[in-house]
């Protein structure tokens, strides 16, 4: 080759700097919960201002308090940005097919009930092409827990609508406004049986890894949905500047619910308008939860 | 699973039945599935046998769901299998590939039926051979027998689940009607006479150095580990590479995908299994497997009376195809039959590999091709060929 | 030496159970192969059912039956259906009660259905057809047929299901002259 | 679980505040989150690039010291790039 | 071939009968609905005491009083014995893939808007396999009207459990009792979009009637749960004699429910124990309904 | 579609672009599809342009309903189409074959990408093409076509509209992303130069003796009645008669699978399509399709340069397979290449028909294969074949 | 549409009752849905079977003339066996 | 004459645009053959992306760009990535402010993104940048990318592009000169 360059000459800039050292950050090459994650990865792939990195830190977060060994913990994505998050923990960790992550966990849950095993993956991918198991773990309220990114769009492929993309929002698939009505989720797995449901946005990181960790220790299905921003797919399309906005939009606009009634039409998320975004916890019940049947201990 | 709870003995059982008890003996102890004639009576069987024996039976909602299953039972360590016909197998092939790519092993069951689409559900077909080879995105390999009789599916069920954990490979027993449905006899034997090819263990407990996707050069097979067992491995349908991580480049991307092929290929010795009948000095080979085997054996039997120099090369497995062994039977050989329900699957292959025009008996499936007309095409072939 | 026997009824009438124990009994206790195939349809429920045994001393290669040796026939559906396949000597076994054989017809019966209720129970009409069976080809052994019988249904109906075997095969020993169909009307009240 | 132990050993020696930022800097993508949720605006953006060409975060001059710990930077950062350690740890 | 039997001897039995002439009922061989069926296919494969015919009597009739011409009305089943009305209605009609009954139906009803397109199939048809698109097509509330016959099983395999069987009861493949938990349709439709849900039994057949044309003049997704006797695949192993008994007790249990609160548990429906069956109309709203979007009309 | 609806003239425009025009130009009005790299872009392009000439535009929930929706709009008379890659492919194929069963016309675009499994997103392969002729359970035959530019991407997607429509069969557009994503020139012809074959539509009106499924003896191609259309038709997946009754026997399910079949291979003259260059007394033959055969020509034409007395004969349809063109080929060439980004696929159906080895030129996927590699192989065989 | 046009003509010449029932044997499976849920037990079970060897119904003695033409017996025949007409109508 | 041209920077910059600009000016209206190429990835986002054309007065066979003979660098990580494919002696276009060259590095210099923000909107560096390499390569007149632009932007923003266009042409025709990179630091600020 005509000249070599190596990865020092890319650093170049970083090293040659305006602002004054007392104003640089303390630089590091670790991150306290690197543990948990595959740093070797790092940076993720996900763009600048997109929420799942938070989100995906909370879990992190809430399986070192959990008090189960990481080696015990296992995550299954589907395929999306979100998905992706099966690639950056440091856990047994499957990246399946679009849409099949619930079932693989089903089938991981109940090969080795030891493990606790978490579903981690995109509002398309859990309910547009997966939304037939969605319903179905719920029903069953399988012992599996659910974290639902939910960025109002399918961010992978480049900003298509989908199910849970807000009626007249713009998308790469709707140029001329979605003309469906999205899914409530807490309404939809209220009524298939999931035994806790809880919505939260990005900002809410106490409260998600709160919630996660409750999780942890509710037996049964359940499912947390994080709204969250994704600047390039859908913020772009609909007039939301970045992920900072998207946050601050959160941060102004949650309201916590109070009586966990799901029903409520106001429960519709539309970013575009002025409407509360009710967040908490909307299901929290004890259900019989699926057990494989055992006839006879085998004689072992 | 304990010898306690293998049905050793002699029984009367269907094919169907008989895979089941197959699927017990070889220690799978979980079944995802959705019913679909003519398989239903496999999942009905193992809905009451695994309960007892501390397996795990669930029906899922569709079969996504269940070969998705599966291979998460199969990635806790688990011997896990599904069982269905055509339409079912249709909506498992994305996953199969899943299960190819991850190396994930698994027993994909399909007792053909009358197609394509809905086509004759309750009657039998031997047309998803091609399906079988091909029916998922992209290149790939796998393994495929196909049993003749109940017998056989008992003993290709436990042969099955080896090979898939020898190999992690997916594994499909492709099954028709007829043998599902026949009541014969099946001796099922002891259960310190059950062969058991274990999975490959990573060599060391886990210290931060295993690669879950580095395979060993023998076999091309890496080693497995499974969730829970603390090293944190990473399985993706995505190209990786040999730590299991995303790679989008088109030399991670050959290298895979090539030695995916090739560890199947590379193993064939354990792999392959051929029947031969009346062989020697044959001049004429019908080839023929499953539930129309047993016609042409009986039609060679038949032929070899009226002095026919007529063989049976009966494949137990199809995929992968023995190319070698039949390319070596091609040289002393006139002419090739092929007989099987379907319209000329694997006579395509027979011909690729033999060089010559093959005829073929072919029925699109609906009922068994009886043996007279394999008689007559090798009586044809015989005066004409 | 290749039999072919083929059961053939209503759905519901258990003309599997009495297949599959047949076949059991001869390929588990008479040392022969045996093979049993049934055919299926969307339509089988309600509609006509019927199961065939292949018996031989070698094993067998094509399992379905093409001609049958002997007929047994619960139904009159079955009996149209199922007779111009049959061989024109096979024997033909019938329930007195719910076929009207075709004139010149050679065939047994028994009105199995009749027995059955008597003894309180229609469902082992088949269990008794079995036992007449027995008696009147002779290819089985009654006490293979009763091992069979134990290995196949449940204990609480073995009892039961003994006794209608022993009433069959006693009404085979009893009646064992065949009939000959010309023109009489069927007894009424059937 | 050890997960402090890759920190860099001679963190901080000068000035010792409540709280103490790091980052990790090839990480950082520049989206301002930790910047805009720090409660005590703690952080800026600055003119800085990394080598991808994101702007990374730096101290707001002047409250160099105000950082509580709150650990909002740490939770809100995407990234893992950014986090703040007690002061008497980090100097340990 | 040795002699040949015609059909007519088939029919021996019938024209000997021991009953007097004045106690028969007088032969026919036409029915007033043949026009509406397909006839020349009768009698249909479905088990005596089976409730599916008693169902599709009532749409057929209800086609007869819509006053919408039968070549404008259009049904689409999927697979199953349900799935069989396709193939015994005289209409343009469609016997799909199983499951795939709602998008073909989706596709035909958008191609054509001037079509009445009802899909006519059975609940593991439409919740099992099906339920995806059961879900969003009740989400993006399209205008197509959704028969679903009910009778907790999979009658056409042989009678396996489902999504819609009780927890506890028998099944080919829950021989110790099903280990999951049903869905509640009412709930799960009403959480999703339906415009209008409502269920009743094989044994309301005038309130069947009157819905189905009631859901003809109702635009947007309508949904019609009809709890239909199996006795081969589901009376048989769970103590229920036949179809009769089931009707009786349909009969005997139904409660017409008030409010419509779909949410109850009481809506549970357990055959086996001495619960009350609630039906009635669950869900009448208007929510906006699914129209492909027009962004000009083409210039012809 | 009116004249004014087709976007008539010169464009600088992607394969995925060309082909959402093509369907545009071809009077699709209806388009049912999941989004998935790398066809993405159809699906946006048509959601944009479908409602400004009155089509219609659903974004349905997966692959699954995406094919089913495609289905009930052609049922209902209209050209419908949707678009994906490998692993929205195998989630179709069950209601491909249904689509085959009940006749259905339809367009099914696949752009590849590499494969297996969820392989590599954005870049390209071509490893679909046996699945998309085997991948649905049970025999059939169906169209595919290849396009090897964007321009081809809209000739052929309204000639598989065409196609679809006269022989009423689905038809696969098995485009990859190279050639989806590649931007050039594409020349959209005036309105009234696009081909149109219609549907052949029942002969009488409905009087009650119209047999949906009673085939034409000379294409075997039954003429077509939509919903709406007052003939009360049925349709079924079902094995059935001339009716369209489901028929539960093997003599009726081998007449129609035979017919289905045979429908295909009887009208092979109007479906398939090859180019030849430099196949004038070439004694080296160069087969290939797709983006490869772009390098495929390039390598030809430099060998050419060299002297050697290469051809290349590109396949345009790839399915059916141009079996008599090429066994007649076969007899004057020496030696055969086949080109194509897969680990041999295409090569199996040309070394069944040449009956001799054939030299591949393969690469799993990832990135096109350029000419020298293929250049290579011809100098290679040049030298020593 | 014209949907009775296939009935018979001679229909029920003799005895005029408010409605009258009209079977088609061949399809009937004896379910026995129209005899339980007649209101007026105009029906019974028969011993008469059709050709498939199901017991059709028949009318009960004595109770002949009193169908009421509720069409309850055309409604749950879940073969389009059974139905009734009334009496008027039927002998037209 | 097949020519190579790759446009390489960060996402968000706008190369595929200028790419298929400049890639549409030589196909429609140059009267020559011309292909566009992207490299995707699902890390396209943020990341680095660029844009290929191959120009050339015959049918083009292979599309992808092996050696550009031009190469547009808008990032340093674009810079550092495709330099050593390009030929050693392409022509070498940089975003002056954000690109250091290697060096003894030979180039062509323009602070498109300055002078896009000067001009109120950084989205245009690209076309700014679009302008400068119709100044530098003259492989494509000025008029044909203006056309290119009319058919290729939103209406609303055409003005704004055609400006952006002479911004960058103009700048080109008055700084044709190329640069040698030896040792001096980049300018701050950047
Ligand atoms: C069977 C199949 N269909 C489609 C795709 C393409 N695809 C990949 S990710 C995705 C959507 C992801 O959306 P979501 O789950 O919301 O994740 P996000 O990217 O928004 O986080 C799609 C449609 C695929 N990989 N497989
Ligand atoms: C893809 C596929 N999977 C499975 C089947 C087998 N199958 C046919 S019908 C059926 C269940 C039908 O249940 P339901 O819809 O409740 O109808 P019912 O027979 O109970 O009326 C199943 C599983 C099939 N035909 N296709
Ligand atoms: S596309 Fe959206 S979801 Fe995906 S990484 Fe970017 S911001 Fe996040
Ligand atoms: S720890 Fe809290 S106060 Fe300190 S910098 Fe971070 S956000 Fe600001
Ligand atoms: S939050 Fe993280 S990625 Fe964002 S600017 Fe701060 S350190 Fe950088
Ligand atoms: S199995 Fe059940 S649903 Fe099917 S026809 Fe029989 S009774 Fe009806
Ligand atoms: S119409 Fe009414 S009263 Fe008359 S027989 Fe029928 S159910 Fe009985
Ligand atoms: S309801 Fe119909 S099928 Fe049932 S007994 Fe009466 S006439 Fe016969
Ligand atoms: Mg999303
Ligand atoms: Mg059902």
């Amino acid at each position: 080759m005509w000249l070599h360059m190596d990865e020092g000459m890319m650093n170049s800039h970083t090293t040659n700097s305006a602002i004054a050292t007392s104003q640089r950050i303390q630089e590091t090459g670790a991150h306290p919960l690197d543990a948990l994650i595959r740093a070797e990865r790092m940076p993720h792939i996900w763009c600048p201002g997109c929420g799942i990195g938070i989100v995906m830190r909370c879990y992190a977060r809430a399986i070192l308090d959990s008090g189960i060994a990481p080696a015990k913990h296992v995550v299954v994505s589907g395929i999306g940005c979100s998905g992706r998050v099966a690639g950056y923990m440091r856990l047994d960790s499957y990246h399946t097919t679009h849409g099949r992550a619930i079932p693989f966990a089903i089938g991981l849950k109940l090969a080795n009930p030891e493990l606790m095993v978490t579903v981690f993956s995109g509002d398309g991918d859990l309910a547009a092409i997966g939304g037939n198991h969605l319903i179905h773990a719920a029903r069953r309220n399988v012992d599996i827990k659910v974290i639902c990114i939910n960025n109002f769009n399918y961010g992978m492929t480049g900003g298509q609508v989908g199910p849970t993309t807000p009626q007249g929002a713009y998308g790469t698939t709707a140029p001329y406004g979605n003309p469906e009505l999205p899914f409530n989720f807490p309404y939809l797995l209220a009524a298939c049986g999931a035994n806790f449901v809880s919505r939260w946005t990005a900002i809410h990181v106490r409260q998600l890894e709160e919630d996660m960790l409750y999780s942890f220790s509710k037996p049964g299905f359940t499912f947390i949905e994080v709204l969250s921003p994704c600047p390039v797919g859908f913020g772009k399309s609909n007039g939301i500047e970045d992920g900072l906005e998207e946050m601050e939009l959160y941060r102004q606009r949650s309201v916590l619910i109070q009586d966990g009634d799901v029903r409520s039409d106001e429960l519709a998320i539309d970013l575009r308008a002025e409407h509360p975004i009710y967040v908490g916890r909307f299901v929290n019940r004890e259900r019989p939860i699926f057990r494989a049947i055992v006839k006879e201990t085998p004689a072992t | 699973m304990s010898a306690a709870s293998i049905s050793s003995g002699e029984h009367f059982m269907s094919g169907d039945h008989a895979c089941a008890e197959g699927a017990i003996a070889a220690g799978c102890s979980f079944f995802g599935g959705y019913p679909i004639t003519p398989s239903t009576e496999i999942a009905e069987y193992l809905a009451r046998r695994l309960p007892q024996v501390g397996g795990v039976f669930i029906q899922m909602e569709d079969e996504l769901a269940s070969i998705a299953a599966v291979l998460g039972a199969s990635a806790a360590g688990k011997r896990a299998m599904t069982a269905t016909s055509g339409p079912g197998l249709s909506l498992m092939l994305e996953n199969i590939g899943l299960g190819v790519m991850m190396e994930l092993p698994c027993v994909v069951v399909d007792v053909q039926r009358g197609a394509p689409s809905t086509g004759l559900p309750t009657m039998p077909g031997q047309a998803d051979m091609m399906q079988a080879r091909w029916g998922s995105h992209g290149d790939y390999s796998l393994v495929a027998y196909a049993p003749w009789s109940p017998q056989e599916m008992f003993n290709l069920t436990v042969r099955a689940f080896n090979v898939a954990d020898r190999f992690r490979t997916p594994v499909l027993l492709m099954a028709d009607e007829v043998v599902g449905h026949m009541v014969e006899r099946v001796v099922i034997p002891p259960a310190d006479q059950i062969e058991h090819w274990a999975r490959k263990s990573p060599p060391d407990p886990p210290n931060g150095h295993f690669e879950a996707f580095r395979a060993e050069p023998d076999d091309l097979v890496p080693p497995i580990a499974h969730a829970g067992d603390g090293y944190y491995v990473h399985f993706t349908g995505l190209t990786h590479d040999t730590r299991g991580y995303p790679a989008m480049d088109a030399e991670t991307h050959h290298a895979l995908v090539t030695r995916l092929n090739e560890k199947v290929h590379r193993n064939a010795a354990s792999i392959l299994m051929t029947e031969a009948f009346e062989l020697e000095q044959a001049r004429i080979v019908v080839l023929s497997y499953g539930c129309t085997a047993r016609s042409a054996k009986s039609a060679v039997r038949r032929a070899r009376q009226q002095g026919i120099p007529v063989g049976l090369l009966r494949l137990i497995s199809v995929w992968p195809f023995p190319q070698d062994e039949l390319a070596a039977l091609a040289d002393g050989v006139d002419e090739f039959i092929v007989a099987e329900m379907n319209l000329g699957q694997v006579r395509l292959e027979v011909e690729r590999v033999v060089r010559r025009p093959v005829l073929g008996v072919h029925h699109a499936g609906g009922e068994m091709i009886p043996p007279d007309p394999i008689l007559q095409a090798i009586q044809h072939v015989a005066a004409h060929g | 030496m290749r039999k072919e026997i083929r059961i053939a009824g209503f759905g519901g009438q258990g003309v599997v159970l009495a297949g599959f124990v047949l076949g059991k009994a001869l390929a588990l206790y008479e040392g022969l192969e045996a093979v049993m195939t049934q055919s299926y349809g969307p339509e089988a429920r309600g509609g006509a059912s019927s199961v065939n045994v292949v018996v031989s001393d070698q094993p067998i290669a094509y399992p379905f039956v093409q001609q049958p040796d002997v007929l047994v026939a619960l139904s009159q559906e079955a009996y149209v259906r199922f007779r111009p396949s049959a061989k024109p000597e096979a024997q033909i076994l019938l329930e007195q009660d719910l076929v009207l054989p075709q004139p010149g017809e050679v065939y047994f019966a028994i009105p199995a259905t009749r027995l059955a209720e008597e003894m309180g129970n229609r469902m082992v009409a088949n269990v008794i057809m079995l036992g007449y069976f027995t008696a009147i080809t002779a290819m089985v052994k009654p006490q293979n047929i009763v091992k069979a019988l134990q290995s196949s249904v449940k204990s609480r109906f073995l009892e039961l299901n003994e006794k209608a075997f022993s009433l069959g095969y006693t009404y085979g020993l009893e009646n064992a002259q065949p009939h000959l169909y010309s023109d009489e009307k069927v007894e009424e009240g059937q | 679980m050890q997960v402090f132990t890759r920190l860099p050993l001679d963190l901080a020696k000068h000035h010792v505040p409540r709280g103490m930022v790091f980052l990790i800097p090839e990480r950082c993508k520049g989206c301002g989150m930790c910047i805009r949720f720090c409660p005590r605006q703690v952080l800026v953006a600055s003119p800085h690039t990394n080598s991808k060409g994101y702007h990374i975060p730096a101290l707001t001059e002047g409250r160099e010291g105000e950082c509580v710990q709150c650990d909002f930077c740490t939770t809100v950062c995407p990234e893992f790039a950014i986090f703040s350690l007690p002061a008497e740890a980090a100097s340990r």
